[in-house]
């Protein structure tokens, strides 16, 4: 990807999260009003073991900076 | 060096039993929060604050309680009793603190508390009332710092409050009365 | 109103101004005054240090003599007042305290006179009616009012007020005209018991309290108390000198306010007699 | 081509606040499907979704996308409103825009605003391919297992009984009855333990809808909720106790002896023994490894003096199934060794230094002194005791991390005891916090205390043994010195740990065991009995260390779950599990090891293609009471042919594409 440099380059992480773990955590964090960089977005899967690779290099060929998988 | 409980407990047996008889008040039941403590004008100047007088009480370390410092300097304020959470007089513990040091003679930490004590009293003893000036004076003398308040005591003397004679009631037979009759009364028990 | 008046050995000697300004204050306001005939010490922090029975038995003498006037008991020094009242109650709850103290005093205690503090006498008083004799009111006085640890504490035995925030005392100065403002050391203790033997603790719990009362804006201290009026008042000199202070703090009587407020001349309460000058103060009465 | 409609939620200022939802509802209403996009104060208010309703009417949707806050709370009451709408509650589709957005990112609004088109892109281009699910249901089994007849597992057995359903109650013991029948007195109100719970072993062993199975051992569990098969393995007890009139002559005949499990070796009992008087039932067992008969092929006393003939040498295990629809786990706890980790207290070497098990035996009016407290070195009475707390527990170094809850409250007991029945005792108790948070717990540690316990803040540091003295070296950090006490016995208050058996007992009903070694329960605070295993339930301290008032109150709440469950004639599945398309299924068998709930196995099935003779091929089946949608088959299948509904791979797929640009 190119970078203009007059921009501040921003990644762009997709996290896979487990709805029963990760995903409420990042909830929590939320109801915490504990602030991190906009940069994650985060998909919920129903646990850390139903993330395919694909779905990782499908990402990254999407314009994905980083995977975040928390479960 | 460990305390020995065991034999603190055989060799000070009865102890916590006279202060409780003494006091009215069960020093079991304090449960170390340290709000006595927190709240005592004078616990920064003691050797034992009194939430530790109250640990030392619970393990009938007898010497340590009773040659301190702390039962000395209780200025009886009763801030700590007011503020106990567990309703223990405390400073009623401190006044039977200090009786029992006296009796013992154990009045080495702060000489010149009990001193005054003995001078106020005599003094009452002497004419029904106190003589402030007679007090002042005497216990100056007797802690060897004649001049101490000088200034004060000549102020007061000046704005014509200190009075240079006592005053000597009539009913000074029945005051003395009463102190012959404590002591004696104590003495035998 | 008329009580067994018990001004206790301070109010005869150090504390002379207490002893008039109770009596001026008092005739003004209707309260008579008939101090006990031939009253001895009430033994103080000396006697309760030293024996239990002594420190029950020398008040009981006073309130049997009060008993036989038949009239309660008005005390206004805080000391006399708190021995006097732990006495009354240790006789009438202890039987075996009761038993002893005829052993020594040879006279059976009845319990006749109630002891009340003398700024509890005179807070009794109908408001309105208090209001109605005030000709000098105190405007623009900030006081701080000192009540220090006998006149509240233990509430068990004292008990009229509130032993962390009293009002009483704050009342009859907003009553008097002046502003009573509220500050943290109402109830600290000041050390009096030990300004004779142990002095430097005394001048560092003065030192904290008179800090405290400047911090909050105040012109003057009130008291309630001869020992504690004494103490705050005259040990000013010492503390300055030993910290490097420069506290000039009048300390007056609540009844002195009173009296001026109700338009009695300054030298018939004694404001004449104090360490730190109170002219500044008497010129509140306006 | 679907019709979406999106609903941005301003959830008041939580949302609206930060975002711009107007523009971003406009920004949603050019993504593909989107028909209707719009926003509103709070979406979830009954206005905000009869406006939904209204919507799904007027402008005929077929999909659903709400944005606003985590699906973990409002995504059931949205589905609900799309049921009301008569759609398929499945066509729904949440985008987190609060949690995930706007709470985390206020500061950074614009970025916020960026973000949350990014979080709806995704889940509009989910709900682009979602497909209408539905539930499916299977039958119940209106019958209990409940494995451990300690006080949890007889309470949580007689409440569902009296509900009106069958209850197969295990205990591998000989009698039921657990621990606190072991219990001299119950804290706080003093109460005789035996007194409270022996009439409850006999109203179990007595109630018509239990069948009690003692000395006997779960050994497999298979099925799923509602339909499990339990294998039930019976040790031999060589006594056939249906003819057993429970007389004890054997018992007194039988010439040998050994510790007894019961008092904790502080007496014997005989190689055929009934545990305790009230044991439940009252019928011997033989102790086969100690018996004479066994060892040596001589002796028979037994078997001479039964005048009912139930003496059976030749009697073996047996292993019987049972059905059932739900599990309740009770299976209690036992004493942390402290023997095997305390060095400092002796390893176990000082007769005199015991647990608090072994002092309410030596208290018990019905145990091996008559409730005389002696010590186990010479039976003479203790002067003075020590009790040291935290044995075990509190201490990661030596033991667990974790409090047992109990000791406390106890140990308060176990000083009151002494105080009371050894006039002029001393009693010392080294703690290092006391934690009375119990009805009436505070005030009897208080009590003790009146009675004359002295507490001393610290932890022992050493035991050593002086002539016939116990040397206890402390301190009291109160004081902030070192003390010691010369001590006739020392009564440590040892950790409480999970039963031995728990790590089978755990896999077995596939339920987590957690790091300290109990069962994990769904939720700490509100699944407190239920397991992530659908149909099984925890009751009492295998799922952590507590005391009596808990685990009965335990007990009853998964009691209580039980009844609710098989108040059931079937069960609703989640329709959110995997699905196998069998036409292109490899039978490949990945899927199976792959599956952490043995939901998935391989079957024959007979493909009848026209113009072809029939013929067999192996596919994956899927088991909809055991599968818990996780989709862990459906990535270990290579041909795709396994997929969890809700959670496809193009769903995935179309999610991961939205969300990158």
């Amino acid at each position: 990807m190119s970078v203009a440099p007059e921009t501040v380059w921003e990644p762009k992480i997709i996290g896979f999260f487990c709805n029963w773990c990760s995903y409420a955590g990042a909830d929590l964090a939320g109801v915490s009003r504990i602030n991190y960089p906009p940069n994650v977005r985060i998909i919920r899967v129903p646990c850390s073991s139903r993330i395919n690779p694909y779905l990782v290099l499908r990402a990254f060929q999407h314009g994905a900076d980083g995977i975040l998988i928390s479960g | 060096m460990h305390i020995n409980l065991t034999a603190v407990a055989k060799a000070n047996a009865g102890f916590l039993e006279r202060v409780k008889a003494a006091s009215g008040q069960d020093v079991a039941q304090c449960y170390q929060c340290g709000k006595c403590t927190a709240g005592c004008p004078v616990g920064y100047a003691m050797d034992e604050p009194p939430t530790r007088i109250m640990r030392l009480l619970q393990l009938s370390l007898k010497d340590e309680v009773l040659n301190s410092n702390a039962i000395w300097l209780c200025s009886t304020c009763a801030t700590c009793t007011t503020r106990c959470p567990k309703d223990i007089d405390i400073a009623g513990v401190m006044d039977s603190l200090r009786i029992m040091a006296k009796r013992e003679g154990r009045i080495k930490a702060v000489r010149s508390i009990d001193l005054f004590n003995d001078v106020f009293l005599g003094s009452v003893r002497k004419y029904g009332r106190v003589h402030e000036l007679g007090v002042g004076m005497g216990h100056n003398l007797r802690t060897y710092k004649p001049f101490k308040d000088a200034d004060i005591g000549t102020g007061l003397m000046l704005k014509g409050r200190m009075k240079l004679l006592p005053s000597k009631i009539k009913g000074q037979g029945e005051i003395a009365r009463i102190f012959n009759e404590v002591r004696k009364l104590e003495e035998a028990e | 109103m008329k009580y067994a008046y018990y001004p206790g050995c301070s109010l005869h000697a150090t504390a002379r101004e207490y002893d008039q300004s109770t009596r001026e204050v008092c005739s003004a306001l209707g309260i008579e005054l008939i101090e006990i005939p031939d009253w001895s010490c009430c033994g103080a922090t000396s006697a309760h240090s030293t024996s239990h029975l002594l420190s029950v038995a020398l008040p009981a003498r006073n309130l049997t003599l009060a008993g036989k006037m038949g009239l309660d008991i008005a005390v206004p020094c805080a000391a006399c007042y708190q021995r006097l009242r732990y006495a009354q109650i240790e006789l009438d709850q202890n039987e075996g305290v009761r038993e002893k103290v005829a052993a020594v005093t040879g006279t059976v205690y009845e319990n006749k006179a109630d002891v009340k503090s003398l700024l509890e006498v005179v807070a009794s008083l109908d408001p309105e009616y208090l209001k109605s004799k005030i000709v000098r009111p105190l405007d623009g006085l900030k006081a701080v009012c000192y009540y220090g640890c006998l006149l509240v504490r233990p509430p068990r035995v004292t008990g009229f007020d509130d032993p962390e925030d009293p009002q009483t005392m704050d009342n009859l100065m907003r009553a008097c005209g002046a502003e009573a403002l509220d500050w943290g050391y109402k109830t600290e203790c000041c050390g009096a018991s030990m300004g004779i033997s142990n002095e430097a603790i005394t001048l560092k719990l003065v030192r904290d309290i008179l800090q405290v009362a400047e911090k909050a804006g105040a012109d003057c201290l009130v008291a309630a108390c001869p020992l504690c009026q004494s103490n705050l008042d005259s040990r000013q000199t010492h503390i300055n000198r030993a910290f490097g202070t420069g506290f000039k703090m009048p300390v007056l009587y609540f009844t002195q306010l009173i009296g001026l407020a109700l338009g009695i001349e300054p030298a018939r309460l004694g404001l004449k007699s104090h360490f730190v000058a109170t002219a500044g103060i008497v010129k509140f009465a306006t | 081509m679907p019709r979406i409609g999106v609903f941005v939620c301003w959830c008041g200022s939580n949302i609206g606040g930060v975002i711009d939802c107007p523009k971003l509802a406009a920004d949603a209403g050019e993504l593909p499907g989107v028909v209707l996009s719009t926003e509103y104060k709070y979406m979830c208010s009954e206005p905000g979704q009869n406006s939904i309703i209204q919507a799904i009417r007027d402008h005929r949707l077929d999909r659903v996308v709400v944005a606003s806050c985590s699906p973990r709370l409002h995504e059931e009451t949205f589905r609900k409103t799309l049921a009301r709408a008569g759609l398929n509650p499945y066509l729904f589709e949440m985008a987190n825009i609060r949690e995930h957005c706007t709470w985390v990112h206020n500061k950074e609004p614009e970025k916020a605003q960026v973000k949350s088109l990014a979080l709806v892109s995704r889940a509009v281009a989910k709900a682009n391919l979602l497909e209408p699910l539905f539930p499916s249901s299977i039958p119940m089994t209106k019958r209990c297992l409940v494995i451990g007849g300690g006080i949890a597992g007889i309470q949580a057995a007689l409440d569902v009984a009296d509900a009106g359903h069958e209850v197969i109650l295990v205990e591998k013991e000989p009698t039921i009855g657990g621990n606190m029948v072991k219990l001299d007195k119950t804290f706080p109100t003093l109460d005789c333990s035996a007194c409270i719970s022996t009439p409850k072993m006999v109203s179990v062993s007595t109630h018509p809808n239990i069948t009690l199975y003692t000395y006997s051992e779960v050994a497999g569990v298979d099925g799923y909720i509602g339909n499990f098969e339990v294998t039930i393995r019976r040790k031999a007890s060589y006594v056939d106790h249906s003819e057993c009139t429970g007389c004890g002559d054997c018992q007194t005949k039988c010439p040998t002896k050994v510790p007894s499990e019961f008092n904790l070796g502080l007496s014997t009992r005989k190689a055929i023994y009934i545990p305790f008087p009230q044991a439940v039932p009252n019928k011997p067992v033989i102790d086969a490894a100690n018996c004479r008969y066994f060892t040596t092929g001589k002796c028979k006393v037994c078997q001479k003096i039964c005048t009912t003939e139930a003496i059976d040498y030749e009697q073996q295990d047996t292993v019987i199934t049972e059905k059932v629809g739900a599990i309740v786990v009770a299976t209690g706890y036992q004493l942390f060794d402290w023997a095997a980790a305390y060095g400092e207290y002796g390893y176990g070497r000082y007769p005199d230094v015991v647990t608090g098990m072994h002092f309410e035996r030596l208290v018990n009016a019905a145990g091996p002194t008559g409730g005389k407290i002696q010590r186990p070195s010479d039976q003479s009475e203790p002067k003075t005791v020590v009790f040291i707390k935290c044995v075990g527990s509190r201490d990661p170094a030596k033991g667990k991390e974790y409090c047992s809850r109990a000791c406390c409250m106890y140990t308060a007991k176990h000083a009151h005891q002494v105080l009371e029945k050894i006039p002029g005792a001393n009693v010392y108790i080294f703690y290092i916090d006391v934690r009375t948070p119990g009805k009436g717990y505070e005030e009897f540690y208080q009590r003790t205390i009146s009675d004359g316990a002295v507490y001393v803040r610290g932890r022992v540091s050493k035991i050593y043994q002086m002539g016939d003295k116990l040397v206890v070296r402390g301190s009291d950090t109160l004081l902030g010195r070192p003390v010691e006490v010369e001590a006739d016995m020392v009564v440590l208050a040892s950790a409480m740990v999970s039963s031995s058996g728990i790590q089978d007992v755990a896999r077995m009903v596939s339920v987590q065991v957690d790091k300290d070694g109990w069962l994990q329960e769904a939720h700490p605070k509100l699944r407190p009995v239920e397991t992530h295993t659908g149909g099984v339930f925890v009751a009492g301290s295998c799922q952590g260390p507590k005391d009596i008032p808990d685990t009965v109150a335990q007990a009853s709440a998964a009691a209580a779950k039980v009844c609710g469950l098989l108040s059931r004639e079937e069960l609703a599945t989640d329709p959110m599990i995997s699905t196998v398309n069998q036409a292109i299924c490899t039978g490949c068998g990945l899927c199976v090891p792959a599956c952490p709930y043995q939901a998935v196995e391989l079957k024959t099935i007979t493909e009848r293609i026209p113009g072809h003779a029939p013929r067999e091929r192996t596919v994956a089946d899927v088991n909809s009471g055991l599968c818990q949608g996780c989709g862990a088959c459906n990535v270990a299948c290579r041909p795709g042919a396994m997929q969890v509904k809700g959670f496809t791979n193009d769903e995935l797929v179309a999610e991961v594409d939205a969300i990158c640009l």
